[in-house]
């Protein structure tokens, strides 16, 4: 999708604000949800592509003003409810709960019910190597001009953008599909490489390449010259 | 009993409750929540990367391994990379920088937990634009002719860049040399410095 | 400059909302800016281009968390402070007063201190009609792809696009550099038609066109075939 | 004589410290704020707007003059319009509609001040990537062979639109045509309905 999280290239964020005595968590709750997300990743219970789409939904203005682990939170507690483990009314519910009674606990549960089906993650992600991939280093591309409603990895800087292959990094599973349940469908993924002047115009700064990896479905062989 | 709701942040009693019903549903563990957290916080770091480094700087064909299939390369030191890492080398001519402008992808297999100025929007939104404003204000300033190649890690691939070794460490050993090379080295923010003497 | 305000083609923001019973303000403080955004920029204390960027400097979470009036009372303010009209320390000084003493009141002046030198406005606009227009109706031309920090009005969606000449507007003043004083640079504005698929790629709704009206500046011929 | 502060939101203080200094500073006087506080919302209305579209529909010769100057055209009716408007016309292939994605800019000479749905950051978003989509939350299914025309008004020419003139309307005056004409119409999210006989 289109959103605010897409800000490769955006201008207004201000300087880099640099702290050097920072700790990893704020918080001991943040330390939590990060367990949360990598278990439930680990477990099958979402994967990492709905995991980034779960932050992507956020209203934009909440997205930005949320700090990043209230960015993880958002997304495990929309990936929990979307795959019907938890339902929203639970949730407020057990808020009111634990706000009148802290030390409210409740008894754990063994074994662990298992994930049915398991979704799949990319984090798991090698999936083989590439058997016949469309393009080779060196080949001149397009990033096609997408804009889906869901999930992609292809930014909008780049949509359009014509780059170099710089390498062929095997197949993986697709996270544009994999993020809403829609297959894996494993493909080859390419580095590509653009110049800057190709992404910003005259705004380029000088000597300036970026490279993004991409799905071969993101990619289009040039038009014919 | 009680205690003052005043004193749970919103964020922190949301943390609760979700934890709560998954245990309850048999989807959590305290124990597994736990070591997990452990894990990450403490057990890896980016002494790692600095000490895959240090190696490359002093094998020249372990370097060529590791810029080849770094996940290899790096598996004969006994390190684990999970994923898919790439190994990009900073020269005379090419400078390396990494980024993830769509979330905050980061080589935790051998950095850590990444700072927090990684994950902000303005690092995230202006590595791609305008990677020289970027690197003056962390204090590096690259001449024009040198190439800067910014890395988004927008898929499984995660990057790390193997710094240029500064002059006068020929005699150091590679602990010696591991021990100059930051975390913000290996992300492509800053030089590694040639020691003071 | 590339930033939240440039929001054609975002997703993320949710449905109309459509409040058939709406005041056109909601508070008194909302007519009262308005009106000394309008006055400003009729006495030439800055420009409506200046006023537009006023409200694009904000910072992104914050300008999508304010309300719209809010975001016009930021653009004046900042305006006012650029211009050496008010200084931020007077603005927080005054601030204080007034909270202490509602009842506070100044003196009027007579007669109002001239703008020096005034602000031109593209409200005023129409410079001429065109001598020598670049371009005429029918002609392909391809929106450039510019990335300035400043103020802009070629949209990020259509950078990098063919289009297609449908009006020949005449000459006007440039806001991107009236916006920062930087001079008038009268030139003609061109009303360019994009095809759907153009802009969206196969995102596109069916038969969808979407214009925009664009300086000379902004456009470049298609290259050479 | 003490407010309490809690009362006053604090967007209402900053106006009011502003107004303050621009007057003690001899850059706004108190009568000049009010009258141009009451032009815009009392005398400007999309009524305006409305004449003219019933002229338009009763004179194929002002309709003419309408399209191809507006500004010229609505001076002849004794509207003034500040800035370049241009009327754009809806046919059975072709609808109109009108946004401004960069801003909110309006055709406030003809419309009055824009409804709080077209300065949403909704409308301005999707207005230009999904007009069809937007339509239908606006009750307008346009069929798909169509084109819907979308005009972002990102210099200072203003669009309104000169809907289709319903059937069943042909006995109307001017007045009770211009009766007919909503504001949403003339931005393009609304047709002009058949009058209920």
């Amino acid at each position: 999708m289109n959103g605010v999280h897409d800000m490769g290239g955006m201008h207004g964020f201000g300087p880099i604000v640099i702290d050097e005595d920072e700790h990893l968590f704020h918080a001991p709750w943040e330390a939590r949800v990060r367990s949360m997300v990598m278990l439930s990743i680990a477990q099958g219970r979402f994967n990492a592509d709905a995991s980034r789409y779960g932050i992507e939904q956020m209203p934009p203005a909440v997205q930005l003003n949320a700090p990043y682990f209230e960015r993880w939170l958002a997304s495990l507690e929309f990936n929990h409810v979307r795959e019907g483990n938890v339902s929203e009314v639970e949730l407020e519910d057990r808020i009111d709960v634990l706000r009148e009674n802290p030390s409210f606990t409740v008894e754990p549960k063994a074994p662990l019910r298992p994930s049915n089906p398991p979704r799949t993650g990319n984090l798991d992600g090698l999936v083989g190597l590439s058997a016949n991939p469309r393009f080779a280093v060196g080949d001149a591309v397009i990033a096609k001009n997408i804009n889906p409603l869901g999930h992609t990895r292809l930014p909008r800087y780049a949509r359009g953008k014509r780059g170099t292959i710089t390498r062929v990094h095997g197949i993986f599973a697709f996270a544009d599909t994999n993020a809403h349940g829609l297959g894996l469908q494993p493909q080859t993924v390419y580095n590509v490489a653009f110049a800057g002047r190709e992404l910003w115009g005259d705004s380029a700064e000088m000597n300036q390449v970026v490279s993004l990896d991409l799905w071969e479905s993101h990619l289009e062989p040039p038009p014919a010259e | 009993m009680t205690a003052d709701p005043e004193q749970e942040p919103y964020v922190a009693l949301r943390t609760k409750a979700l934890e709560s019903l998954l245990i309850e549903k048999g989807l959590l563990t305290e124990e597994a929540k736990d070591r997990q957290v452990s894990a990450y916080e403490m057990d890896i770091g980016p002494l790692a990367g600095a000490k895959v480094v240090a190696k490359a700087w002093t094998d020249a064909e372990f370097r060529g391994r590791l810029l080849s299939d770094a996940g290899a390369a790096i598996a004969e030191m006994g390190l684990a990379t999970g994923t898919s890492l790439v190994v990009v080398e900073n020269t005379p001519d090419v400078h390396n920088m990494v980024v993830c402008t769509l979330c905050s992808c980061y080589p935790w297999m051998v950095l850590g937990l990444p700072p927090t100025w990684y994950k902000s929007f303005a690092y995230r939104s202006r590595a791609v634009i305008e990677p020289r404003s970027v690197l003056s204000e962390f204090g590096l300033e690259l001449p024009e002719d040198v190439t800067v190649h910014v890395w988004d890690s927008s898929a499984e691939q995660r990057y790390m860049v193997l710094p240029q070794r500064p002059s006068g460490t020929e005699a150091m050993s590679e602990d010696e040399l591991a021990s100059l090379v930051s975390r913000d080295a290996m992300i492509g923010v800053a030089a590694v410095e040639e020691p003071a003497t």
